[in-house]
């Protein structure tokens, strides 16, 4: 029987997978080995695995993204974990400059087949720099792969995935969801797809197209509009770069409006890129202007004011009401 | 041919022992109660603080606290003995320093509690506020000191850090800097012994980290953080010296964390009760507590009055600060520019606007 | 009379007069002193202003950055230079966690008006990592403007703003067109407004919207596309955040359509944040889907490929045709 | 009480002095002439590229390069030292060590040419092809010995920087996680006295950079870069320790830029001739010739021979790589991710398109 597990389980039992299978997958970063992530996510792996492959770092996430780099470079597999998105910031030049470039620069003589993972996203009461979504920096970068995962399920499918990649892969884990829900998930060591949408609900009046946390209230409008007699396509992004648009276009070629959902400020985020690619090849398609339900512009606040800034599911209803309504 | 190129050492100093005794002859001041006193008053008002903030925290009243338990004899020394016109760039456990600079125990718990406000204090002037992202701050130091520089000014810059931050480049290119120019700058690492759960000995392979100066060409010393007198000494030097242009100091002061890394955090998990029972064992209230008693400066009626004092303005500030009422949401928007941009004009209604009708919903 | 001058002298320029008429302006960067910089922006500049206020650092960008923002909130005015935009990773924690955000965490106690200068974009045979521009990654933080010119009067005119301005700018060069045309640019001190479009051709069938040096080929592409009859209006979009998005609006709601240009990869470039709000807030004046002419998903190639890298003029011009010719 | 908490000194090492006359007792390998001989040739082989090289660049065959003049004592031993299994991690001046590793001067051409095939020859295995954002290869260095260490492997990592890359946080992270993790690591640090520009003096205050060895607890000496026999005690000595499981060394090989920073650069805007001329008397194959001349080892005759060949050799590349026809321009596809995306064909289908086209224009 498949236990029923959160999302943060998840991506603890597909590390523990990878790593029995293959004895060159690594992990490293700060407080993954006694402690098991702040989060809790490499819980138990430095006791099964030893701490060759599971290394505490000095505290330096440009260490930890250089260190990762070398370590593929020479057929490893690392998994580095940056404790949250708010500190992802020294990792990337080494990700920019080398990860994603040292298989072209060499013309394949050198590849890195490397993880980053980081906790992303707001709504835990934590502190300052410990709730950003900033995606659209990763994702916007050729020669990465961006991944984020909305459900336990998909948590393992897809890491796998991004671990077995011949190629880098950031892997952002949406942590507000961390535990919020519990799924079956079988460790059968069946990777998911990278590089496609996964369509979490079909439906012909309108596409919601979310990833990540906003998942949970992008399904929660789109119940709320069924209740209103709308039938929603939701759609999980699942991969922001490279983006799987043939899925979108089908949809909103079937639907004819689309609300993008994501936290982020919207001004540049990856809602921006969809909606511009959605409006250039489907343009005909389109029966009201794409929008975009989105953080703010404006610096995530502080705790008390950050409820303020997520979108809810009633903003998401209210953005698809208008689209719809949208003559 | 072999040349000797450099050669260099780095000194530990302590006054007291564990158990307040001297262990060496004291410096004249520490001979009066005067600074001794204040310091223990201030050491003490500090510790009851972070008891309250870890109970608010246990009661759903405030966000995830970092305690300062076991750096008092640090902080409390250093911003004593910092000018009022030198500036301080703290890390995110320097509590007692930013109130002792000009801001208020209400914005202490402000800033913890989920609001910018607690950052906004202008008798603060321009102390830089808390700094999470490690060891940034020391370069923001570096900044502060090089403007002092340009200007002329015979002011100091002092900023701390733990000794997880001396493994991130920032760290290091600040000291190299300060060595490079010569700044006005003292660096202060507050080596509790934990990163969170890394252990010092895999921070760094050196067996002490104030010998990071000697690859920057600055001055470097070790001192027991858990004695006042010791970090007091190493302090004033390092002010003197670099108020008097003779460059920067780096002091590592051994201290050792009493307290989870924060309230988020639970420490059973990756250290032993043995050591942290060694810990509360070195630890610096006691220290120099009985230290006061043994010279007669200190007893128990004045310990009494001294705690129904501090339990009042503890109090007092919990009372504000609890009777703070959240920000407006459009406050988000309101110090992003210097002046509301008109791109965000409409998100700005929009914030509120979302609020005003989820606040008429909740009462209707 | 003003003297006819290039880009890069408009730069020094504006420098120079600004750090005589404000005490607080402080250089700092890699190789500005005595060697004036590398591409000669800071020429003289160490000789008038001495070493306090023209600073040669130790060779790393985070230090820059930080040292910077440091700066600022004592009150100077520090211009920073990052050699090249493919070394600007580094200083990106500095300038989205602390530059951007001084002013909002303190409530307005303190802030950091500081510029970051560095030139950007391919085409001048540079080595590896001399030829990027990555100009999304800067333009999506909120808190930062993000400017780039275009010619050198407009450079002279908005660095002087950018030196001005009371938040942190950062502040693109193009330097393929460095010293591709000579101006006269009178030192007035006068600056030109941020976050403000230019319209540098009005035009009836097409909006042609570019920034930096593609603005050069934009024009070009107008000039063609006038020759077969068709008007274009072009507009340098100069300020990338903030945005002004109601210039942009006015012109496609003439024109109808719009090519944006950029050299950028086009995928989450700053190019589908413009054509998702034009589509968003002005779907209805649309005519023809939006087009977008920019670099490739790809890394920017060694020189001898970069060529084919950058859009060219013709590319624009099909781009035009295809949108006009959108039925 | 104060205690001595680290003591410690930074050696400084040479044998022959500027005219090539030993200064001290030799090494026994130095007494015969093989090694040394064998040094020399490439020595020169390197200096005649460099020279052919900035030709190429001043007549438009090539982009801007980056002269090797001055390194080459300390770049011919180390990379006759490694062992083939070892890992470079080199920087961008380091050319003469990457064709003695297995790429070939037709390589270093067509990268400098602005070909990512220049990178891509089988032959350098698994060494780290050029790094051009500064310091950062410090880190994959630290990466790559990591891997040896997971692997029980008993390899080296070797890699290199200029002086002015020690001030970036990246070298200083790498010194001290190589220390923290006695990593089988070599850093050597050519002191070229410049970074551009910028002196030395200007990068830090410290007498040597070797001393930032000290903070990071590793094994760090100076060495007179311009002699090869200092340069291969040192590398020999770090390169047995590091595979002995006895930890990373820091070596500072002072040099002296010869050149132009790059064929982009003027340095006479910045230095002066006086310095460069003290540079000169200083060089590295003059002293190893005067040596080899002194003890018979070398002699004209010997010398027109090996330039002749030095010339066909260099020639042979020269002609190799303007051979060489330029890429197709989809090829920026081709190895950006290990499968041609199903979202980028239409791109790369484009980019041939539109090149034919102005191809065919162009004919036409
Ligand atoms: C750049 C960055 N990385 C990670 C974190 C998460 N984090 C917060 S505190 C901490 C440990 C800091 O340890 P140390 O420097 O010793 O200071 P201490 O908290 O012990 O006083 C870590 C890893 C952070 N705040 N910033
Ligand atoms: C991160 C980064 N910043 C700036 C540059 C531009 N740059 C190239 S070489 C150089 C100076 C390097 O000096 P040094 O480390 O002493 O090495 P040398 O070239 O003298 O051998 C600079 C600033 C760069 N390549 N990378
Ligand atoms: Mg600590
Ligand atoms: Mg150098």
């Amino acid at each position: 029987m498949n236990e029923s597990i959160t999302l943060v389980e998840a991506v603890n039992l597909a590390l523990a997978h990878e790593m029995a299978a293959d004895k060159d997958v690594v992990l490293l970063g700060e407080d993954i080995g006694v402690n098991g992530g702040v989060f809790r996510a490499t819980v138990d792996l430095l006791e099964r695995f030893g701490p060759r492959r599971v290394m505490d770092t000095p505290l330096a996430e440009n260490l930890i993204a250089g260190l990762a780099v070398g370590l593929s470079t020479q057929g490893l597999r690392p998994v580095a974990e940056i404790q949250f998105m708010g500190f992802i910031f020294p990792v990337m030049e080494q990700i920019i400059s080398h990860a994603a470039r040292m298989r072209n620069r060499t013309r394949g003589r050198l590849s890195c087949p490397l993880v980053v993972r980081a906790p992303f996203g707001g709504g835990i009461h934590a502190p300052e720099h410990h709730s950003e979504s900033t995606e659209a920096l990763l994702a916007q970068i050729p020669g990465l792969r961006v991944v984020i995962p909305s459900s336990p399920a998909r948590a393992y499918g897809l890491l796998l995935a991004a671990i077995r990649s011949p190629d880098p892969v950031i892997f952002l884990e949406p942590k507000r969801i961390y535990r919020a829900v519990k799924q079956p998930v079988e460790d059968n060591g069946q990777a998911l797809p990278l590089d496609t949408c996964f369509t979490l609900r079909e439906g012909s009046d309108i596409t919601l197209i979310s990833w990540g946390a906003m998942v949970k209230e992008t399904l929660e409008a789109a119940d709320e509009l069924a209740q209103q007699g709308l039938s929603c396509e939701v759609i999980d992004v699942a991969t922001l770069n490279l983006m799987d648009q043939d899925t979108l276009l089908a949809s909103v070629g079937k639907t004819g409006r689309a609300v993008i959902v994501h936290e982020a400020p919207g001004h540049g985020g990856m809602g921006a890129e969809i909606a511009a690619t959605l409006s250039e090849r489907g343009l005909l398609d389109l029966q009201a202007p794409i929008a975009r339900v989105t953080g703010y512009d404006t610096v995530m606040p502080y705790y008390r004011l950050e409820h303020h800034y997520l979108p809810r599911a009633a903003d998401i209803v209210d953005a698809a009401r208008q689209t719809l309504e949208f003559a | 041919m072999t040349n000797i190129a450099y050669q260099g050492e780095i000194r530990f100093s302590r006054y007291l022992d564990a158990a307040g005794q001297p262990v060496t002859e004291l410096p004249g001041w520490a001979e009066s109660p005067e600074i001794l006193v204040e310091y223990y008053r201030q050491m003490t008002l500090a510790r009851q603080f972070d008891t309250k903030a870890i109970a608010l925290q246990r009661t759903g009243q405030l966000g995830t606290y970092p305690s300062l338990l076991g750096s008092e004899a640090i902080d409390i020394p250093t911003a004593s003995l910092m000018h009022g016109e030198d500036v301080l760039i703290p890390y995110y456990r320097n509590h007692a320093m930013q109130v002792m600079r000009g801001s208020d125990w209400r914005d202490v718990l402000l800033y913890w509690g989920g609001d910018e406000r607690g950052s906004a204090n202008p008798a603060q002037r321009q102390d830089l506020p808390n700094c999470v992202p490690i060891a940034t701050q020391c370069l923001h130091a570096c900044g502060v000191a090089t403007a002092f520089r340009i200007r002329g000014e015979k002011r100091v810059a002092v900023t701390l850090c733990g000794d997880g931050a001396t493994s991130k480049g920032d760290f290091l290119e600040a000291l190299n800097v300060a060595g490079t120019w010569q700044l006005p700058l003292v660096f202060i690492v507050n080596n509790n012994q934990w990163a969170i759960s890394v252990p010092r000995a895999m921070q760094c392979g050196a067996p002490t980290l104030a010998q990071k100066a000697i690859g920057a060409g600055i001055r470097g010393e070790q001192v027991d953080g858990n004695d006042v007198i010791a970090v007091h000494e190493a302090v004033a030097l390092a002010l003197e010296r670099a108020r008097g242009g003779k460059g920067p100091s780096l002091i590592e002061a051994i201290s050792y964390r009493l307290s989870d890394h924060t309230t988020a955090d639970d420490a059973t998990r990756y250290r032993s009760g043995d050591e942290l029972k060694a810990g509360w064992e070195q630890e610096p209230v006691k220290r120099l507590r009985n230290y006061l008693h043994g010279r007669g400066w200190w007893n128990e009626d004045l310990e009494q009055a001294w705690q129904t004092e501090v339990s009042k303005r503890i109090q007092q500030a919990v009372d504000d600060y609890l009777a703070t009422p959240v920000d407006d949401p459009g406050a988000m928007f309101d110090h992003l520019y210097a002046e509301l941009p008109p791109q965000l004009v409409a998100q700005r209604e929009r914030v509120c606007a979302r609020a005003e009708t989820r606040r008429q919903q909740r009462q209707g």
